[in-house]
């Protein structure tokens, strides 16, 4: 067991919770001990830095000092949420190197009686956590229903690896590492060119236009190479992807019903436990269709939603049919771009 | 920044020529905006570049150019949406998510901004947060939406149900326990952001 | 300088801040001191015959012919009595370290008057003093004010007050160094033979002590510092630093006849610096670093721990004439106000101090 | 452009005189890239030209603080890029010993700083040279009577008067000794 | 008796150059002449002048009058850096017959005028500096400066177009060359080019006439497949240890007919000559006209060697060539110079992730279509993708790939830009595809080489102005459905102000050059020193281009930074002419800065003799005492500096020399006045 100071951000409790219920069941089989820390408050979102920068870091900061404080040997904070991740992260390397913003903040921080030291903390994301620390391999061995068949598509989102103000990853842009945590549950993962492309963050919310193209998009692309369901680590891109994929399909007269579930609620089904302990079925899209494809069970999807139909795995288009004599391609080391 | 410049390089009299050390000041760190060399990477690489009214790039170089009211109108930075695709490919390392910020607290700041949504949708988040310590999904939709897209709200209405229905949303929001000193905390910040 | 004298030559010998060790060296020639003192006229030694300074000041200037001023300057009449014997003597020579580089009273100057006071008056191992009773300069007792003299913010060697015409090394200096150097000497003022050259060391060699070290030695790597008492088993015939012992023979000046490094112990350095150098720690820790078998910070710092005290390893008996002659604190507390018109200020930039006093020391 | 203020304030603050040991081969040749490249740092340092760091001799060092050098800083190639294969491994050594021998003589380890700087890194030595400045700046003049020091503000023990002025104690030793 | 005067011992002449406003206009050159010339009086300063140019010819005739009329017997110049104009100067001196190390050079602009903007700060400074070359000068002795033969043998590292043109030189004229070249073949980058811009002359034919030269040529001898592992002594007579890597193949019996290359079973994607798109066998010779003649059978990628058995190149091999025994071997040569022409390699396109090389098939690299684009190469000058049969119908070609980036190099790569232009053109005449570039700026300053750029013009090409974001497979707007299975390439188009996806077939990366891998190692190994970038240093980047800042070794080409071929050719041209010069002379003087052992004062102690790393110290047991071989000494001072009983000493930089450089600096404080010395520290031996 490893223990990790933990801040589990608004969205675990709401929108995410199957994120909340499947972590809460993967985390003991992991050897993750998180740790809650004492009364946390928001990460401010991306709102804060628009319109009060220094609340903005003063807010994340307080969440700094309240970990900075918690008894556990544990100097790590944990967040599952990317932008969560990204604002604390964010927040603990400017204090740390401007100085002048370390002295407002702190100025700050004072009047609630609080105080940071930068750098006495270090920021990870859980996501990291899993693939630095506990490692493909090691999940594998836990494996007891491989989610063989289930073709599935990594999606990142953008905060994990950029801006990566720590340098914990080495490809910023198509990293392979969940493909790797993904196979090692035993699915097929499909080559998804957008792994790391933006889910529209509140674009959803103050400007539909392009909020909604870009979650299309995402969609399409996922559509396009047969995949069954979206992978995610993100509550934020869960519920762009989830919660508007109704009204992405009215905008854009498509037909899309692909169910996007957490990387943790896979892990835990790969781990043999029962869908609804991980919160499954409670996502707007079900991934039934998609789950019953390997035979596993989800729950009768809540009131007032209509049942997916799933994916129609529509053949993705055959790339140039090759002939001839094939000039080789420039070797790509396996794991290149795997961070230190 | 002399007068006759003005003059000479025949800009309207409302150019700043200091505009942009106004906004590397509004930035924490360096944020290495007078080293763009305007290759246009970041206007390149912008998932929401369509919807701006100016490319990343060519705000920069407005900003150089002193521009002030015209970049501080602009909705470049409200479509900004930090996937910092710019940033790690940015040739000359400019700190471009946060330069957004920086422009955008500055138009909030002067209650500049193009549109009301965005401002409105972060003061709306803001506010919750204020009061209650944490976000407060339920709320905030309702509040935005009610404002701003009237129209969306049937539509979002099932998905809406559906997420109530499975319990991930939250009819009460949640508080934390120490309220009082979270806004002495944001109160003192405000206090500070508005000093020099 | 007149070279020849037809008298007798005239002796006087000095003890400022001292222990009296090198007037028994100069007693120890034996049988030899009778030679010398058949062969010259002793005028003036408090250590061994009465003596008035009031006699002394009575003598015409340049009376002594030879005088063996040996301690370092720490009071007032420390420096009275160097100005005088300077002016009453043809030849005066800094015999011994004291006079030629502090020695172990320089070490005082690591600690600032009070700190002095507070140790060697103050209650200690070995001074009762309830009533913290300090010596002061002036007293007013019944039979009239008294006075003694004052104790100086810093030791200063004898060249550093006084011009000196040749110096003797040594804690003490050997008695047969010693012979050789008086007959030289009085063999130059006699006439009967060459004078050495003004400003010269005698009664030592121009080299160190390795010179004359008859252990064996091969090109060195220390891989670390040890203590001798904490070597088992020293090898009797190699080089000590080999061993790991901080030997200070190789920046010490030869002419003891490396008679510590003979008896299995260190050399200490107490014959000084070899011929025309400036800083005998420079040379010698400088030498020390050189060899340290080691390119990682870290490791090179593992191997220096092995000397506890670096200043006094380096400068046992040089810290009153090295470059920075004291410690900081000393320099500060007692940074005296120049007296106007004093030789410091007036000295235009750049140019030589006009002090004679400095020419020996300049080696000029 | 260096962090760290360029220009001497002469309104008789405190200015701290630096001197720099330079090897000839890389931080010497640092000094004029700064020089060509325009680069500005504090007119508090001057430089000595060695062949090598490992010519630094600590006597260099010593006199140089015996003369009022508030701070001496000692530049080489980097390990592994010496001119001279490793000399400056020897410097280094030195330097460590130095430091402490010094340390115990008082001098804070801010007043003797090592930096290394290939021929390359103008704009590193500059901006190192600005650090060491206002860091000797803050600590104030070093005790050795310095080219940036200030008499007036010494202590106050009055040195006994030399030559010529008969010294105050001899009528008095007159006495006590009759 | 014991008060020696302390008079200034030397008649000192002070000049200080106001070079135009380069120092005068942040020092106050009058004031510090003034101050030079009454303050330090004392020090035997007896004339102080100031002039515009003391470098010109009458600055310099100023020197000569004053040592004649005034009889100086020492010299300071206050100019620029010693490395600018020492010589100069030193010249002057001796001309009017005074020994031209008696002249002390110090630097007030350098390290002073362009360095500070206080002019009294930077005036107070000059005086320092002034008064530390002064004080410094007096103790300055007559030195006579170090005469070494020079070898007339040149050792020539890299074997490609600008080591190719210095070893001709040499060896046309008649001396020796050792030519190295790590590959199996000499020729380098440029043997795998097509055309060459502008002139759009074919490389090979260009190239080929001279790389036989250098093979048949009687005064070069072709060390290939071969390291220079170790360089020792110095100019003039250098030992340079050179590894032969095992060939497997008897260079004697071998006559180049190629059947073990045709009858070699094991096919390997050729890294190295075909940029990685095309194959080469294990048993090989690099391309046709590769010089040596001789293959070489590549010991990991060899059956043989690998599971025991094959053999098949020797069992065909005519003149029983082929011998598995060969093992590595060592010569060790003497050269009196070198000239580095190790070139570069090609930035590594993978780093940049979002172009997809290596992800995408149909992204290539300059040097992939550098081959395909050679009538000699993979495709047989067919331009396809990489399926090997597909012409493409459109193309981008991206430049500034991995260069002018922080994220990779911030240096321009210099040759990008032209060969971009050259790739839109070569493509046009093998397709009809169309052609975009993407460019942040067109840098085409060379001879014609902006009319080439009207020319590609001309023909069609399409330029945007725009860094490109990303080259992608994915479709990002509903409008591109058609395009699935296609390259798009993301970019703002910077002159229209907008963003576009402009879907290609092909992509060329203009990929930046960088020093080889291991720059860094190399220059350690021959003594020099590498910019951070790992490009050579020159010993002055305008006035002395090809020199390094160690005597005896130059450097050509690309290895000085990233340069196009004509230029290459210039450098090498220029290191061999600069390298005649010497041998010419058979002599060269060298620094006379070296230590030497005071035998009297030397105990022995053997301090110093772990600490030359050129072992010019040696210890003689029998009188006890080390001594310095001043042929070895480099003169770094190490031993001066370590002796503990000061019995080593060192011409150029003694302990006094120093030592009195020191007081003079410290002369004065930082506002100009004379220091105050500590009262208890007056006079402290300096």
């Amino acid at each position: 067991m490893k223990e990790f100071l933990y801040y589990p951000g608004c969205s675990m409790s709401g929108t995410a919770k199957g994120y909340n219920d499947s972590l809460e069941a993967i985390a003991g089989p992991l050897g993750i001990d998180l740790h809650e820390v004492n009364d946390w408050s928001c990460c401010g979102a991306s709102e804060y830095f628009s319109i009060g920068p220094l609340r903005g870091y003063a807010l994340v900061a307080r969440n700094l000092a309240i970990a900075e404080r918690e008894p556990s040997e544990s100097r790590t904070l944990v967040a599952p949420c990317s932008l969560c991740y990204v604002n604390l992260a964010k927040t603990n390397k400017y204090v740390r190197t401007d100085t002048a913003l370390a002295g407002k903040v702190n100025e700050a921080l004072g009047a609630a009686g609080l105080s940071y030291t930068p750098g006495s903390v270090e920021v990870r994301h859980l996501f990291e956590i899993v693939i630095h620390d506990v490692g493909a391999d090691a999940v594998r061995e836990k494996v007891v229903r491989p989610l063989r068949g289930l073709k599935i598509a990594p999606y990142l989102g953008c905060l994990v690896t950029r801006p990566d103000p720590e340098k914990r990853w080495k490809a910023k842009e198509h990293p392979r590492e969940f493909d790797r945590l993904l196979e090692a549950l035993g699915a097929e993962v499909i080559d998804y060119p957008l792994r790391t492309d933006c889910c529209g963050g509140h674009l959803s919310q103050i400007s539909p236009g392009m909020g909604l193209e870009m979650i299309r998009r995402l969609l399409d692309s996922a559509e396009r190479r047969g995949a069954d369901l979206l992978a995610t680590i993100c509550p934020m891109c869960q519920m762009n992807i989830d919660l508007y994929q109704a009204e992405v399909n009215r905008r854009f007269k498509t037909d899309f019903k692909i169910p996007i579930l957490f990387f943790t609620q896979l892990v835990g089904l790969a781990f043999g436990m029962d869908a609804k302990s991980l919160g499954i079925g409670s996502e707007v899209i079900s991934s039934r269709h998609a789950l019953a494809k390997i035979g596993i069970e989800v729950p009768e999807p809540p009131e007032g939603e209509p049942v997916a139909a799933g994916a129609p795995a529509e053949k993705p288009r055959a790339p140039r049919a090759r002939k001839g004599p094939e000039l080789p391609m420039p070797h790509m080391p396996k794991d290149e771009g795997v961070g230190p | 920044m002399t007068e006759p410049a003005q003059v000479l390089d025949g800009s309207p009299p409302d150019v700043d020529h200091d505009f942009i050390h106004e906004v590397m000041a509004a930035v924490p760190g360096d944020s290495r905006l007078q080293m763009c060399i305007q290759c246009g990477t970041c206007g390149g690489s912008c998932p929401s570049a369509a919807d701006m009214d100016h490319t990343p790039r060519h705000l920069f170089a407005m900003v150089r150019a002193g521009a002030r009211d015209k970049v501080l109108r602009s909705n470049t930075p409200w479509m900004c949406v930090s996937c910092y695709y710019c940033s790690v490919r940015c040739p000359q390392e400019v700190h471009i998510p946060d330069v957004m910020y920086g422009l955008k607290s500055i138009a909030a700041r002067e209650g500049r901004s193009p549109s009301s949504a965005a401002p409105d949708f972060s003061r709306t988040f803001m506010s919750a947060v204020h009061r209650f310590g944490r976000s407060y999904e339920m709320g905030l939709v309702a509040r935005h939406y009610l404002r701003h897209f009237p129209l969306r709200i049937p539509g979002m209405a099932p998905a809406g149900m559906g997420m109530l229905a499975s319990g991930r949303m939250d009819i009460r929001p949640h508080r934390i326990r120490d309220v009082k000193g979270l806004q002495a905390i944001l109160a003192k910040a405000k206090e500070l952001e508005t000093l020099p | 300088m007149s070279a020849i004298i037809a008298t007798k030559p005239r002796l006087a010998m000095y003890w400022a801040a001292s222990c009296g060790g090198c007037d028994i060296a100069v007693l120890n020639l034996h049988e030899k001191i009778l030679d010398v003192a058949a062969a010259v006229e002793i005028v003036f030694w408090p250590a061994v015959m009465d003596a008035k300074y009031h006699d002394v000041e009575a003598m015409p200037d340049g009376y002594i012919d030879v005088c063996l001023f040996s301690g370092g300057i720490r009071s007032s009449e420390n420096e009275e009595l160097a100005h005088l014997l300077r002016r009453k003597s043809k030849v005066l020579i800094a015999f011994g370290s004291c006079a030629n580089e502090g020695c172990i009273p320089g070490l005082a100057n690591l600690s600032t008057v009070p700190e002095i006071f507070a140790a060697s008056y103050g209650d200690g191992n070995s001074t009762v003093n309830p009533d913290g009773v300090l010596p002061v300069p002036s007293w007013a007792a019944p039979q009239g004010e008294l006075h003694i003299p004052a104790f100086l913010p810093v030791l200063r060697t004898l060249d550093q007050v006084v011009p000196v015409d040749y110096s003797v090394p040594g804690c003490p200096p050997e008695s047969p160094r010693i012979a050789e150097a008086l007959t030289a000497l009085l063999a130059g003022l006699t006439g009967t033979g060459p004078l050495p050259p003004s400003g010269s060391v005698v009664g030592a060699g121009v080299s160190t002590v390795c010179d004359e070290c008859t252990r064996t030695r091969n090109v060195k790597k220390i891989e670390r510092f040890v203590r001798i008492q904490e070597v088992p088993a020293l090898d009797p015939t190699l080089c000590l630093l080999e061993q790991g012992i901080p030997c200070n023979g190789p920046a010490t000046r030869d002419g003891c006849g490396a008679l510590c490094p003979a008896a299995g112990a260190q050399c200490i350095g107490c014959y000084g610096a070899a011929d025309g150098v400036v800083d005998y720690g420079a040379r010698l820790m400088s030498a020390f670093a050189s060899v340290v078998e080691a390119d990682e910070p870290e490791e090179i710092d593992r191997i220096l721990d092995g000397i506890p005290d670096p200043v006094g390893q380096m400068y046992r008996f040089s810290l009153a004439r090295s470059l920075l002659r004291g410690s900081r604190t000393v320099l500060e507390a007692d940074r005296p106000v120049v007296p106007p018109g004093s030789a410091a200020a007036a000295a235009p930039v750049g140019a030589a101090s006009p002090e004679p006093a400095l020419a020996g020391a300049r080696g000029r | 452009m260096s962090a760290h203020p360029v220009a001497a304030p002469l309104d008789g603050a405190f200015e701290p005189v630096i001197l720099g040991f330079t090897c000839n081969w890389c931080s010497y040749r640092a000094a004029d890239l700064a020089g060509t490249a325009r680069i500005k740092y504090p007119p508090n340092v001057r430089l000595v030209r060695l062949m090598c760091s490992g010519r630094l001799d600590p006597a260099f060092v010593l006199s140089a603080f015996a003369q009022g050098a508030d701070a001496v800083i000692v530049s080489g190639c980097w390990p592994g890029e010496c001119h001279y294969q490793v000399q400056n491994l020897k410097a280094l050594k030195r330097f460590q010993l130095l430091r402490r021998v010094v340390a115990g003589l008082g001098i804070e380890p801010t007043r003797l700083q090592l930096v290394w700087a290939s021929a390359a890194e103008g704009q590193r030595l500059a901006n190192e040279i600005g650090r060491i400045t206002e860091e000797v700046r803050a600590l104030g003049p070093l005790g050795w009577g310095g080219a940036g020091a200030d008499p007036a503000v010494a202590g106050t023990t009055v040195l006994p008067v030399r030559e010529g002025a008969p010294p105050p104690a001899e009528r008095d030793l007159a006495e006590v000794t009759a | 008796m014991n008060t020696q005067p302390v008079g200034p011992r030397e008649k000192v002449g002070v000049y200080i150059c106001h070079c135009g406003s380069n120092i005068a206009g942040t020092v106050d050159v009058e004031a510090v002449r003034d101050w030079a010339a009454e303050n330090l009086a004392g020090h035997g300063v007896v004339i102080a002048r100031d002039n515009k140019f003391m470098c010109s010819s009458t600055g310099q005739e100023l020197i000569e009058k004053d040592i004649e009329e005034l009889g100086l017997s020492r010299v300071v110049v206050a100019a620029c850096s010693p490395h600018m104009h020492e010589k100069t100067f030193r010249g002057a001196c001796a001309r009017a017959g005074l020994n031209p190390y008696l002249c002390e050079l110090v630097s007030i602009r350098e390290q002073v005028s362009w360095v500070h903007s206080d002019k009294a700060a930077a005036t107070a400074k000059a005086k320092a500096v002034v008064a530390g070359g002064v004080f410094r000068v007096e103790e300055h002795a007559p030195l006579e400066p170090i005469r070494v033969p020079i070898n007339p043998a040149t050792l020539v590292v890299g074997g490609g177009i600008a080591g190719i043109t210095a070893a001709l030189e040499l060896a046309d004229a008649g001396f020796p060359v050792h030519m190295v070249e790590r590959e199996p073949s000499i020729g380098g980058h440029m043997a795998m080019f097509d055309k060459t811009f502008p002139t759009l002359d074919c490389a090979a034919c260009i190239l080929t006439p001279k790389m036989n030269e250098v093979g048949m040529h009687p005064n070069v001898t072709l060390h290939t497949w071969s390291e220079v592992t170790d360089l020792s002594g110095y100019v003039g007579s250098f030992t340079a240890t050179i590894k032969h890597r095992a060939r497997y193949i008897n260079a004697d019996l071998c006559t180049g007919c190629g059947i073990c290359q045709e009858k070699c079973p094991v096919k390997v994607v050729d890294q190295v000559y075909e940029a990685g798109i095309g194959y080469r066998k294990s048993a090989y010779m690099p391309f046709p006209q590769a010089v040596p003649k001789v293959p070489v059978i590549d010991g990991p990628n060899c059956t043989y060697f690998s599971k025991g058995t094959c053999k098949a190149c020797e069992k065909f091999c005519p003149t029983g060539a082929i011998d598995f025994t060969q093992q590595d071997d060592e010569v060790k040569v003497e050269v009196g110079n070198v000239v580095l022409a190790t070139g570069f390699e090609l930035f590594d396109s993978r780093r940049v992730e979002q172009y997809g090389y290596g992800r995408l098939p149909n992204v290539f690299t300059s040097l992939e279509f550098e081959r395909m684009s050679n009538a000699a190469g993979p495709t047989n000058g067919r331009i396809v993708l990489r399926d090997g049969v597909t012409e493409p119908k459109s193309v981008g070609i991206i430049h500034c790939v991995g260069s002018r980036d922080r994220n990779y190099n911030s240096f321009c790569s210099a040759i990008c830009c032209m060969q971009s232009l050259k790739f839109a053109h070569l493509i046009g005449e093998h397709t009809d595809a169309t052609v975009h570039n993407f460019y942040i700026d067109v840098r085409a300053p060379g001879k014609a080489f902006d009319e080439f750029y009207q020319r590609v013009l001309e023909e069609g090409t399409i330029f945007v102005r725009g860094r490109v974001a990303e080259v992608t497979d994915a479709l990002r707007l509903p409008d591109e459905a058609d395009q699935d299975g296609r390259l798009i390439v993301q970019v703002e188009d910077s002159l229209a102000g907008m963003q576009r996806r402009i879907p290609v077939d092909m992509v060329i990366l203009s990929a930046g050059l960088e020093p080889p891998h291991d720059a860094k190692e190399t220059a350690h190994r021959f003594g020099i020193s590498c910019s951070s970038d790992g490009w050579v240093i020159e010993r002055h980047p305008k006035l002395d281009p090809v020199a390094t800042m160690t005597d005896g070794i130059f450097a050509a080409g690309c290895a000085l930074g990233p340069r196009d071929i004509p230029s290459s050719v210039a450098n090498g041209a220029a290191a061999a002419a600069r390298i005649l010069g010497r041998i010419q002379q058979k002599e060269m003087s060298l620094e006379p800065v070296r230590a030497s052992v005071d035998e009297s004062r030397c105990s022995g102690c053997r301090i110093c003799n772990d600490l030359c790393p050129y072992n010019a110290i040696l210890f003689h047991e029998d009188q006890m005492v080390s001594e310095v071989n001043a042929a070895l000494c480099q003169g770094c001072g190490t031993c001066v500096a370590a002796c503990p009983a000061g019995a080593m000493s060192g011409t150029g930089f003694s302990d006094a020399q120093v030592m009195a450089q020191i007081e003079g600096l410290l002369s004065v404080t930082a506002t100009g006045e004379p220091r105050v010395p500590h009262p208890l520290l007056e006079g402290v031996p300096a």
